[in-house]
């Protein structure tokens, strides 16, 4: 009897709570999602997207809001993991969001989709590049990033007409964007006619890169392109470096981060080649000089990775659709942007417009240099993608 | 033969890093019988501390950096030591007689307790040490272009001296002696006078103390860490101190450098023999060899044959 | 005033109750011996008496200063060691360690810890012999000698021996028990615990007898010896 | 040894059990369930059977196993592989899923299972480690490497298919429960489960269902009350018989109404009977309706009566013969060798019964979530299994659940920054009434200080926050209060032991108010800078885990032994000798 006694206390308690918690608020303000890893691994880069739409949601808020009514951010961490994200893909439908931008990684980004495909949510992910996240035919999913085979095109004519090489290797860190990305690049390399003569995988969850970069120096390659994450890019440069070792490095735009140079050493990392979409402070659109300095006036620092641009380009898009619109019905929302979206001048760059299945279409990666401050720059000679990319779809 | 020596060179480094952290394994199992799951995350507190110091209170010494990065690690080892022995007082000792269940999950949440904080004081960020710290110290070269840099030697010739001193301190003093005596039996070594919560409570400061000093030595060796560190760097290490046959001293170490050598070889060579992403399988094969080793030899290389009480 | 005296004292396994009201005296320089049979209690009360186990209630005294609340590592700094049952000494360790073990409680003092090894290699010549073998590999008799010496070196006023003749040849308790008599005559009380209540009550002052947890009978050694009950109960007579 | 060990069955009524299957039952139709919550319940209920499997393992074998998770995996990416590549419906996998997990476990467990304590422990980390890796790496090309393999069928729960699971499970249920406190004819027992399963479909047609649905949900809440009377009074077979035919009815009729709305095939929806934006009164407690479109309900009754399935076979498990093999394997493995148990044949058992029942709950993954990817069987969701049964309480099927609660509910629940509910009223009473039943489980002869002491220390609780005005901070409140009565019940034990750390507790509790409460700290709720429950719940759960063993060493709801020696703090290396112990010789 004393024992049924405790655990129905027990329950009461548990039930207690959820029984008279308070109904998600209908009415005023625009509600937009953002879910994202703010903890686990990737919890910088999630942190990061909050940083970045805060700071417009709050700017829409002081200019007097969306169509009269504030917009309210609300924010979910899946720390990149499917099952957490499925989860809070539901705290999301039922806090009743417009629309939601995330998630961060593609794994966590596919049980969600399929939640928010069934709600009738829009949904755009800011960095979550999985050929297949399109594939499935939901009408209100979205990217504002590029697809991995993409990118990978670019490296491989970077590497092949900018940098002369015609022996080249591809390391990824077994994550999912990095293998991807390594994948097609390896594809289009032998398509090209390049010579993939190392292709191999590190574990980012180790510091020592030795016996790894002792290999790749014995394969002699012209250039190698690593296609994982700016902190094992940053420790892969130290140790090049510590090795004494020559190899040319290409570095995926994973990679494109201040901190990658932080942790190689301006010395080490001077010299390495990335590819990337464009950095904001490289773009005359005046939005996104003003984002740029926005964020560096409100945090100290500027965006330090690509993916936090893109979380507040995703921002804008929606935005953007709201205004023209003048709706908060995702099915609106999403024809528009499907049909009538068009040459709207992004943070990352002009968004030419999305193809029937979500993906924004152009492509406008850009080769950068570690010059020898250790700072990003635009590099001069650029391969001539367009072209090129006719071919390949020829 | 020039890339297999530089790639022993690689396994010994990192095998050394290995051995360091082992020993706090091995030491607490050796008097408790108890995995401590949180060494891993206390190593990377030391390495954390580390960074903590280097960048604010000693950013002014790095002129001298041999002498800061000294001083730095002896602060840092007594405080991790300290931690050490507060966890092994809240989280342990209560725990004693509690069976084996319910000591293991108490070490699991302590490991999550102390990763959240570090999560939540490196704002989940990498951080760097300061830039070309003992970057200054002369290199060795050995033949044409196998060679071991200053840092290196220095790394190697630290975690040579912990390991010795180590080894002297318990084999030869009162006290190393009394805690092989309390590692036998807690209550026959009551009845000898030896205060047996104080043993524990210095191997509780020792073991943790090396792994703050392994922390600082892995943060300026390769420059930089996040909190994630302690729990992957740790499961290898206590995998090397059960190689090696855990709770025994030179077994931690040769546990150590036999897992460092291995996995450098199988990334070395791998490929060579047909093993494709070798890299990315090189843990699993740390398993296996562990499992091989466990198997055949169920209390590990160096391991003590007296039957252990379940 | 006796040297060692346990007055009403009561010790529990969890919800077991294994010790019920034991009272007992040990005059200083006697040996009084503790025999029952098994599952009686004595090793218990050896336990309860070196601090191993807590009574739950009842005084125990030592040298006229209540120990029941002391822990036992302190315990031996007062004078009063234990060589427990099964010997249990440390395997691994050499035979030097084991009786520097012993020692521990003389801290640094590297003379009187030599001195003191001594006199046990005095008393087993064979231990001397076996210096720097590893306590594991020694026989049985041996590791029984090593026990007893490694709980003199801690140069006790009191020194109490679980069951010493347990598991050993004919030949080896009476060379063991001829020992205690030596030890004794140094001047050591002795308590000793003992299944052979025959070999044990002859070489006692005193004894007494222990029944599931309880005092069941006391007397000088000699009228034990003649009672009809013990002779009975644990000589093995008719 | 043998009558010492003897596991002793202790009788019970199902009563008990019944009433929290029909609330389990009704849950989803509650007005706070939300999609979210039923998600989570789900989610839950997936743990609670990957508890359940590991339970026989740790539990009942006492063997360690912190690999658990690449079972679990084993189960979903067999489900998942099946489904995508070979197009089998997805529950249809399960038989395969189990012989793929249990085979593999036999395969990996026998080398093994020599080795004792830590050794088995660190081995089947090494196992579920190699398992991730090999996953990751995309292993026979058929696993996705790191990307997981995506799509893995829903299924499709046709409405008649879904509708009887419950009625099936409980008819199930009730006849077991006939069986075994009734010497009744069996015809009377399954033809009673019978009548109620056809019940179930005939009694609604026809009917208004809304008020049915407020009928019925009252008529079980009177039928439990009665039957725990009539029970507690000896009443007839026959009574009891009725009153139970009652609850099940009424609840029958409670879930039907609801799992009409499910799949949307039938006009009937919710939406029709409580308007969405009135809310409805009943017996004085408002319900807020919660309008749904598809969503986990379907899930939620598969899983549930997975879960039940689970409970009743590990039931009978650890009462039968192989059962108590295992009982003496865990307790003392000499004596169960003397004995003539072949230990390593049992453990075996354990480790391929455990690792199938993993390998069905990866099934039920699979279908739910649909990705199978690597990072949700590592090494951390191992330990939330194994701790699930440890914190709970090793060997206890209860323990499972309250563990399951703790250790993936609580988190979940924290993530509600700032819940308002404390303002709402009921709060403190439940907080309340916690400690007050905490109180009378543990001092039933003080009633009259127990009273004073918990409302003094409920003060000590809810002061603070109100004077510092920080909902937020509840949320530490309660876990804190949870830590402190536990040490407040042991302390009736053990005088003053725990005094320090329930001081501590405090001071902590007082520190982070004031450091980081009202005013005086930054602001609770959100920002990008300030405190927030969301980064530290982790680390919050890793304290709870460290304050449960110290103060519950034995887990929440410790299974029920007789006839073995309770497990105390000055427990001596050796038991008191019963048995004749083995005497060595020169």
């Amino acid at each position: 009897m004393k024992r049924i006694l405790a655990v129905t206390i027990l329950l009461a308690l548990v039930l207690g709570p959820l029984s008279l918690s308070a109904r998600a608020q209908e009415g005023d303000p625009i509600l937009i999602g953002l879910q994202g890893p703010m903890t686990g691994d990737f919890a910088y880069e999630g942190q990061g997207f909050e940083q970045a739409i805060s700071l417009l949601v709050d700017q829409i808020n002081a200019e007097g809001g969306l169509l009269g009514r504030p917009v309210e951010l609300v924010i979910e961490d899946d720390a990149g993991d499917p099952t957490q994200s499925a989860l809070v893909a539901d705290r999301l439908v039922d806090a009743g969001v417009v629309a939601v931008i995330g998630a961060y990684n593609s794994t966590a980004t596919e049980p969600a989709s399929e939640i928010y495909n069934e709600e009738g949510i829009l949904h755009i992910t800011p960095s979550s590049t999985a050929t297949r996240l399109t594939e499935k035919g939901f009408e209100q999913f979205f990217r504002v990033c590029f697809l991995d085979d993409r990118q990978a095109l670019f490296a491989v004519m970077a590497m092949a007409d900018v940098l002369g090489a015609q022996k080249v290797g591809v390391l990824h860190d077994n994550s999912t964007y990095a293998q991807g990305l390594a994948e097609w690049t390896r594809t289009y390399a032998e398509e090209a006619g390049l010579e993939v003569a190392y292709f191999d995988a590190i574990n980012p969850d180790d510091q020592d890169f030795t016996p790894t970069l002792t290999n790749i120096g014995q394969a002699d390659l012209d250039a190698i392109y690593f296609t994982g994450y700016h902190a094992q890019g940053g420790l892969l440069l130290r140790q090049t470096a510590e090795l004494g070792l020559d190899i040319q490095w290409v570095m995926g735009n994973a990679s494109n981060n201040p901190e990658m140079v932080e942790i190689a050493g301006v010395d080490a990392a001077a010299g390495t080649f990335i590819t990337t979409e464009p950095l904001p402070q490289d773009l005359e659109y005046p939005e996104a000089v003003e984002f740029v300095e926005a964020f560096t006036e409100a945090y100290g620092e500027p965006p330090a990775s690509v993916w936090w641009l893109l979380a507040a380009e995703a921002f804008n898009v929606i935005v953007h659709a709201i205004e023209e619109t003048e709706s908060t019905d995702p099915e609106v929302l999403a024809a528009y942007l499907h049909e009538d979206f068009a040459d709207y001048p992004g943070l990352s760059g002009p968004i030419i417009g999305f193809d029937e299945k979500g993906d924004r279409l152009g492509t406008i990666h850009a080769l950068y240099e570690i010059d020898e401050e250790g700072v990003i720059t635009y590099y001069p000679e650029q391969p001539q993608p367009e072209a090129e990319e006719a071919e390949a779809d020829a | 033969m020039e890339t297999f020596l530089q790639q022993l060179i690689n396994g010994l480094t990192i095998g050394g890093f290995y051995a360091v952290v082992a020993l706090g394994y091995t030491m607490v199992y050796g008097v408790l019988k108890l995995i401590n799951f949180a060494h891993g995350d206390m190593f990377m507190w030391g390495t954390l501390a580390g960074w903590g110091l280097l960048t604010t209170v000693f950013a002014g010494l790095l002129d001298l950096d041999l002498i800061a990065v000294l001083i730095v690690a002896i602060v840092v080892m007594a405080f991790i030591g300290l931690l050490g022995m507060t966890i092994e007082r809240v989280a342990y000792r209560p725990l004693r007689s509690a069976g084996r269940l319910s000591p293991i999950i108490s070490a699991l949440g302590a490991a999550f307790a102390l990763q959240a904080v570090a999560r939540n004081v490196s704002e989940a960020r990498w951080r760097t040490y300061p830039e070309g710290l003992l970057k200054e110290m002369p290199d060795l070269h050995l033949s044409g272009t196998v060679g071991l840099s200053g840092l290196q030697i220095l790394m190697l010739g630290v975690c040579a001296a912990v390991m010795i001193g180590l080894y002297l301190f318990v084999q030869r003093t009162r006290i190393g002696t009394a805690m092989r005596a309390v590692s036998l039996d807690h209550n026959v070594s009551r009845l000898m006078g030896i205060n047996v919560d104080r043993i524990i409570s210095l191997v509780f400061f020792i073991g943790p103390a090396l792994g703050g000093l392994a922390g600082v030595m892995i943060g300026t060796y390769y420059g930089s860490f996040n909190f994630t560190l302690g729990w992957v760097f740790g499961l290898k290490a206590f995998i090397a101190a059960i190689l090696g046959g855990i709770g025994n001293i030179p077994g931690a170490v040769l546990g150590g450098f036999i897992l460092g050598i291995s996995e450098t070889m199988v990334v070395a060579y791998g490929p060579d023999l047909g093993l494709v992403d070798a890299s990315a399988w090189k843990d699993a094969i740390a398993y296996v060899l562990l499992i091989a080793i466990l198997i055949t030899r169920p209390t590990g290389i160096l391991g003590e044959t007296v039957a252990e009480k379940v | 005033m006796a040297l060692l005296e346990l007055r009403d004292v009561n010790t529990y396994y969890g919800s077991i109750h294994a010790l019920k009201n034991v009272s007992l005296k040990v005059e200083a320089g006697q040996i009084v011996t503790l025999i029952g049979s098994n599952g009686a209690g004595k090793t218990t009360t050896l336990r309860t008496i070196s601090g191993l186990l807590r009574p739950r209630s009842g005084t125990i005294t030592f040298n006229d200063s209540p120990i029941h609340n002391t822990p036992a590592h302190e315990i031996v700094y007062l004078g009063l060691t234990q060589s427990p049952e099964g010997r249990l000494i440390f395997p691994t360790l050499t035979v030097n360690e084991n009786l520097n073990m012993g020692g521990y409680s003389l801290g640094n003092d590297k003379a009187s810890v030599e001195s003191h090894r001594q006199r046990v290699y005095d008393l087993f010549p064979r231990l001397a012999q076996r210096k720097k073998q590893l306590g594991g590999t020694l026989s049985g008799g041996e590791q029984q000698m090593l026990a007893i010496g490694r709980a003199l070196m801690a140069n006790p006023r009191l020194l109490m021996l679980d069951e010493p003749s347990l598991g050993l040849a004919p030949l080896l308790v009476r060379m063991i028990f001829e020992t205690i008599e030596t030890i004794n005559q140094q001047g050591v009380t002795v308590l000793l615990v003992e299944q052979n209540a025959r070999a044990a009550l002859r070489l006692a002052d005193y004894g007494y007898v222990l029944e599931t947890g309880g005092i069941a009978l006391e007397g000088p050694a000699d009228e034990l010896l003649h009672d009809q009950r013990v002779r009975h109960a644990y000589l093995g007579e008719a | 040894m043998d009558q010492a060990l003897k596991y002793v069955r202790r009788p019970s009524s199902h009563l008990w059990e019944i009433g929290l299957l029909a609330l389990a039952l009704a849950l989803p139709y509650m007005s706070f369930m939300d999609r979210s919550r039923t998600s989570l319940a789900v989610f839950a209920g997936i743990y609670v059977m990957l508890g359940l499997s590991l339970n026989v393992i740790v539990g009942y074998a006492g063997l360690f196993q912190l690999g658990h998770a690449a079972f679990f995996g084993l189960g979903a990416y067999t489900a998942a592989i099946l489904s995508i590549d070979y197009g089998i419906t997805i529950l249809a996998t399960i038989p395969i899923a189990i012989l793929v997990a249990g085979g593999a476990a036999v395969l990996v467990t026998k080398p093994i299972l020599h080795l004792r304590g830590d050794y088995l422990c660190i081995v089947t980390i090494a196992f579920g480690e190699i398992f991730r890796i090999a996953v990751t790496n995309n292993v026979f090309g058929i696993t996705g490497g790191s990307n997981g393999l995506f799509g893995a069928g829903r299924p499709e729960f046709p409405l008649p298919w879904l509708e009887p699971v419950p009625a099936i499970m409980l008819a199930i249920i009730l006849a077991l429960h006939l069986l075994g406190t009734r010497k009744s004819g069996p015809v009377l027992q399954w033809g009673g489960a019978a009548v109620i399963a056809t019940a179930y479909y005939l009694l609604p047609l026809g009917l208004d269902r809304k008020p049915l649905f407020v009928v019925s949900m009252a008529m079980g809440a009177v039928a439990v009350i009665a039957g725990a009377v009539l029970r507690s009074n000896r009443a007839s077979a026959r009574v009891q018989m009725i009153v139970l035919v009652g609850i099940v009815l009424a609840f029958a009729l409670g879930t039907v109404l609801g799992a009409e709305t499910i799949t949307g095939e039938i006009a009937y929806s919710m939406d029709e009977y409580f308007n969405v934006d009135d809310p409805t009164t009943i017996l004085g407690v408002e319900f807020t309706p919660v309008a749904f479109k598809r969503d986990a309900r379907p899930y939620y009754y598969l899983v549930l009566g997975f879960i039940v399935l689970t409970v009743v076979g590990m039931r009978r498990l650890q009462n039968s013969r192989l059962g108590r093999a295992w009982l003496y394997v865990r307790e003392d493995q000499l004596a169960a060798e003397a004995m003539g148990i072949d230990t390593t044949q049992i453990k075996l058992i354990a480790f391929a019964i455990g690792s199938a029942w993993a390998g069905v709950a990866g099934v039920l993954y699979a279908s739910r979530f649909t990705v199978v990817a690597p990072e949700s069987f590592n090494f951390l969701q191992s330990v939330i299994m194994f701790s699930i049964v440890v914190l709970g309480g090793s060997g206890s099927i209860p323990g499972v659940l309250v563990g399951t609660l703790g250790m993936v509910v609580l988190p979940e629940l924290l993530r509600d920054a700032a819940p308002t509910f404390m303002y709402e009223g009921a709060g403190p009473v439940v907080i309340l009434a916690l400690i007050l039943g905490f109180y009378l489980y543990h001092a039933q002869d003080r009633l009259p200080a127990a009273v004073l002491e918990s409302a003094a220390i409920a003060a000590a609780f809810f002061l603070p926050p109100l004077l510092l005005g920080e909902p937020a901070l509840y949320v530490v409140g309660i876990l804190m209060a949870l830590v402190m009565l536990i040490a407040i019940a042991r302390l009736r034990r053990r005088t003053a032991r725990y005094l320090p750390w329930v001081a501590g507790a405090l001071a902590v509790y007082t520190i982070v108010l004031l450091a980081a409460g009202g005013s005086l700290g930054p602001d609770l709720s959100d920002g990008v800078s300030g405190f927030r429950i969301m980064d530290w719940r982790d680390g919050l759960m890793g304290v709870a885990m460290v304050l449960m063993m110290m103060l519950r060493p034995a887990g929440l709801i410790p299974e029920r032994r007789r006839g073995i020696a309770p497990v105390t703090v000055e427990q001596p290396s050796e038991p008191i000798p019963t048995a004749a112990r083995q005497q060595t010789t020169v």
